[in-house]
């Protein structure tokens, strides 16, 4: 019942770990896949090694956290060892960041002949300049980056896209014509900051912070609403995903995916499979045959 | 999940040249609330890092840690004083089974790895077990928590590197000499890697079951970016740890082999 | 201990009503300031009157709610009734927005002289096309916008911004430029949406609409942060304040003032009389003298 | 605050050629258990409006309102059948207070503002008190509830205007008619503000507290968007109402003159 095929690959379910939340070793991306979930998407990582920021990289916030870990990286040297390691039983994507359209096409031959996909993070909002989302929030240097990638390497390439923008829907136009397989959204949102008020003391060491959580589910629908009607790829819908219900929403708004981040705070990587079983459950008593009729429903209402 | 609150430090105490317990008025009650083998994220407004609970006072409400000065983090804190303030939050982790009623346990501790071995000693004796406790360092001066444990009713067996106090040798030395004549029906462990490692060995050589308390960097200390997970489990030390039955330290592969950095590297010991 | 001047003008404590929020009648807005506030922002109007959207024009989401009221207005001529029975005890601001500089300098200059401030509505994210951030996402037409209410009015003019921009500073210097005596943010937020699983519907009969609430304040202090920096003039921060320590953060971060909107619905105007007593027993156990010293206070610690 | 939940209808009730009740399963528990005089937004998926709870079900966990078609709303939900679905929010607003033991209450609803009456009177004689009844139409066939009122021991008295059952004339006549018989210690009144006006200057004149239901244009029954206060005081009647005691009536200047479009426009009445 929970099957479904996107950009060709045969997922067993709708339910992908999003990048960057226990995603830094094989190991536990291997348990997540044993938890339920079809795939898996890497921490993201770059050429050369990152420490990241300096802590606190996360703090909590209303509905959700803001983190800043800053984009740490044992640089794709190292990363290919976890690469290898992760079971190929589920979607293996990586994802990869850089500053150039070399680095990223770079980043892409040296991986594909380890994984399923790669994702483009052209999109953290606490990434060091010229790097994350001040590649995102730019049409032409984002199009000109997938355009890269795509013409190194075979596998399917999604561009994961930040909200934090006037327009997205011009950027996945723009992901879209530089040869993107699908579009992920939202990476986490603003960013946004907490402040001490004993001390005056901005938390997160790098003062700002990406949000992400079930506060951000609003508007990473939104975004995937928007898409969706904007591109003819698949729309991969996250952002404050905590149970079937918000599956399903992001179905209806036009998801053929769904990745899953924060949550894993609360519920640990169970979530996957509880979902799973509720999902499974909710399709069998509605008039849906697949999850592939579910995607986009929302749409033909109004 | 909480933010980090700033409380004021309220005493500190000079363990030993390079050790210092810095004490918090703590509320103990919710979500608060501590177990032994529990550690804290402590924000000193440049980084922030785990530290085990070493004191907790349900009576006064106080929490407390013990800090070794070994880096530019530790360095700082140990500058700090009386009144002025800090980050604190959690408590984090799954903490130790205490739950040994006429059992005679075993804990060793090596260096600031003495930390939980408070808490834990008092947590295990209210439960009606009887504690030995090895504290291991690498000279007299060194040695943590000597007397307060005697005072708690602990039998305490020192272990110097140099021979300057107790017994002159390795801990693992230590605990092979006592397993020669006590039987413990179970051990807590906890200090630097290369210290666990044989130790580990020696209990499961031994058949005694036993707890281990390990570190690995940490971010965000609540489960969620993934520093902090062991191969081949993948288990995440923040939440699922930090203490860790023999039953799974056995799977966890890496365990003596190597840690990462914060980038992810490894780092063979 | 609360008093603070900004823009020439003596506020009784740094506590506004946002605009929108019970402040479509005269007889609410005075309740509010019968409650503690030191001043109050009209419901945006028009020109012409506007009947706003159908309903549902609001539903809950995690950490607050999403609105498209569709910027409903009885229109310039019948609102005069409203502005001229507002308490002058307090500080009457007077939202106002149209679709051209002609409309806003029209608007500015027909009711300058029953209120003390005009702030500018450039920034709806559920406005009707050409209106609200359709503006405040275009920093050459909110300059002109600005600069053409100046010059029709005397009283102060603050600009009130969207945080759905690629930058929100590249926007406040455009505004600052056009000679906004003040910069008010955020407006709500995204938009975002919500979809009714069961039947697939949109829950919002636009579908689309702007999140505001405790959930949006992480944003809404980064915003606030960051304009703080790029700017000379006041910034007024808005978005999910509950409580004083909110109010401490964003005084903190930058504002000289704030104003609050969505708590109202779980505290009711009473909200006013709390902070105000909380935030005066705040600053009477710490080393500040005045409001003012703490305008921007973070920014001194890192 | 809830999101609307989308239930089927599980039973019509064609109360008379123009009004139909519309009844739910409804968990009676925590903040969905409502009080009589609340309201539910109802979501037909194009609009959402407000109606008022008229029927309370404890035992069968039911929820019901009665609906009277006059709009493009109201008509498009009476072609409804059993089955389909309505989004619903609520409870929503204060409702009555019905805490009159040993007392003569006097309930006057005008054609579809009967809505709120049998809640309120099923409370009342459960509190203990006596509760007397006008049900007020333009025709004998528009009366509600006289059957289902008179089943729970209400007085039952009719009005219509054009005297084709009961009392011929407006509600305010049948209301003075009965005061020169009956002594009450209270009253409670719903319908259309022409109506409730003048029943406010007698019911004020006799010197009799009462609670009036009033209506007004609603958006977000929250209390926040505005849209719903009144004049002079700037009460929320979605929050603070829609029901008002006598004194508070007093401080409603506008009631009886003029509500607000969605505009904001004032309309007199
Ligand atoms: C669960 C746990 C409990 C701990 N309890 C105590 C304790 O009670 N007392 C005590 O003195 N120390 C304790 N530590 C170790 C303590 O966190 C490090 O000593 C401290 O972070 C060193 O920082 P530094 O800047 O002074 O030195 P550095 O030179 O920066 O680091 C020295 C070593 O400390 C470790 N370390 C550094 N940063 C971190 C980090 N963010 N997370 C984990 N390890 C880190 C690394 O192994 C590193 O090689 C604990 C560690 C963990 C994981
Ligand atoms: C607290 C409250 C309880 C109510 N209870 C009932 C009830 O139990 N049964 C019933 O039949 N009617 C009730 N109403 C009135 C009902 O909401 C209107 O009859 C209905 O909205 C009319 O919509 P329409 O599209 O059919 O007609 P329209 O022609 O659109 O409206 C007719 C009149 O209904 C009123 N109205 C329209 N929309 C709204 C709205 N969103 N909010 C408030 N009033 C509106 C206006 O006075 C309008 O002039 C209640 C109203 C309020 C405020
Ligand atoms: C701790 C943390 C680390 C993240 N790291 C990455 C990353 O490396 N690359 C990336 O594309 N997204 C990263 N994200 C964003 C998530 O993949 C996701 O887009 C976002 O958190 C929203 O989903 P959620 O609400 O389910 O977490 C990270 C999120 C969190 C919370
Ligand atoms: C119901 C509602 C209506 C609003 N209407 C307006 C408006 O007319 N003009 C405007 O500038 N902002 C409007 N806002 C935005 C608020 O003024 C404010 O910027 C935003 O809600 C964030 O603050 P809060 O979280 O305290 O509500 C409205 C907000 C809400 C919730
Ligand atoms: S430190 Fe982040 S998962 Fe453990
Ligand atoms: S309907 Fe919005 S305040 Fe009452």
């Amino acid at each position: 019942m929970l099957e479904t095929n996107v950009c060709g690959l045969n997922f067993k379910n709708p339910l992908l770990l999003a990048a960057g939340v226990m995603g830094s070793h094989a190991s536990s991306l291997n348990w997540i896949l044993n938890s339920g979930a079809s795939g898996v998407v890497t921490k993201s990582f770059s050429i050369e090694p990152n420490p990241g920021y300096h802590n606190p990289t996360t703090v909590p916030v209303e509905g959700g956290i803001i983190n800043a870990i800053g984009l740490s990286s044992p640089g794709v040297e190292n990363f290919k060892e976890e690469l290898e390691q992760i079971d190929s039983k589920g979607v293996r994507v990586a994802s990869i960041y850089g500053a150039s359209p070399e680095e990223f096409s770079y980043l892409a031959s040296e991986i594909e002949d380890l994984i399923d996909v790669i994702e483009l993070n052209v999109s953290c909002p606490h990434a060091m300049c010229g790097y994350g989302s001040s590649i995102g929030q730019d049409p032409t240097l984002t199009e000109k980056i997938v355009k890269a990638t795509k013409e190194s390497c075979k596998v399917p390439v999604w561009t994961k896209l930040t909200p934090n923008v006037t327009s997205i829907s011009e950027i996945a136009i723009a992901a879209e014509k530089g040869g993107s397989d699908a579009i992920t959204l939202i990476n986490s949102l603003g960013p946004g900051m907490k402040i001490d008020i004993k001390t005056g003391n901005p938390i997160l060491s790098n003062k700002f912070g990406g949000m992400s959580g079930p506060a951000i589910k609003p508007i990473a629908l939104r975004c995937v609403w928007d898409v969706y009607d904007s591109v003819e790829i698949p729309v991969i819908g996250v952002g404050g995903i905590s149970n079937y219900k918000d599956v399903v929403e992001f179905l209806y708004a036009g998801a053929s995916l769904v990745q899953i981040g924060t949550s894993i705070m609360d519920y640990g990587p169970e979530i996957f499979k509880t979902i799973n079983t509720d999902l499974n459950e909710f399709i069998e008593n509605s008039d849906f045959n697949s999850i592939n009729d579910m995607v986009g429903y929302a749409h033909k209402k109004i | 999940m909480k933010s980090p609150e700033v409380l004021e430090i309220k005493e500190i105490i000079e363990e030993t040249p390079t050790i210092k317990t810095f004490i918090f008025d703590w509320e103990m009650e919710g979500e608060n609330i501590p177990y032994p083998g529990q550690f804290l994220m402590v924000w000193n407004f440049k980084d922030e890092k785990p530290m085990s609970i070493s004191h907790m006072n349900f009576k006064n409400n106080e929490i407390g840690f013990t800090v070794k000065a070994i880096g530019p983090f530790t360095n700082n804190i140990h500058t700090l004083k009386e009144g002025d303030n800090l980050g604190i939050r959690g408590p984090f982790g799954n903490g130790f089974n205490c739950d040994f009623k006429d059992k005679h346990v075993l804990a060793v501790g090596g260096g600031v790895g003495m930390g939980p071995f408070i808490p834990f000693s008092e947590e295990c004796i209210n439960n009606g077990g009887e504690v030995d406790v090895i504290s291991a360092a690498t000279t007299k001066d060194e040695l943590l928590f000597v007397e307060e444990l005697e005072d708690l009713g602990v039998n305490v067996y020192t272990c110097t590197d140099d021979g300057t106090c107790g017994f002159k040798g390795f801990a693992t030395d230590r605990v092979n000499d006592l397993l020669k004549t006590n039987h413990y029906d179970s051990a807590a462990v906890c200090g630097p890697e290369v210290m666990m490692k044989p130790i580990f060995d020696l209990l499961e050589e031994n058949n005694i079951p036993a707890q281990y308390d390990i570190g690995r960097y940490m971010k965000c200390a609540i489960g969620i970016c993934g520093q902090c997970c062991v191969d081949n489990t993948g288990w995440r030390v923040c939440k699922d740890g930090p203490v860790f039955s023999e039953k799974q330290l056995r799977q966890i592969t890496e365990f003596g082999k190597y840690q990462r950095e914060p980038s992810g590297i490894k780092q063979y010991y």
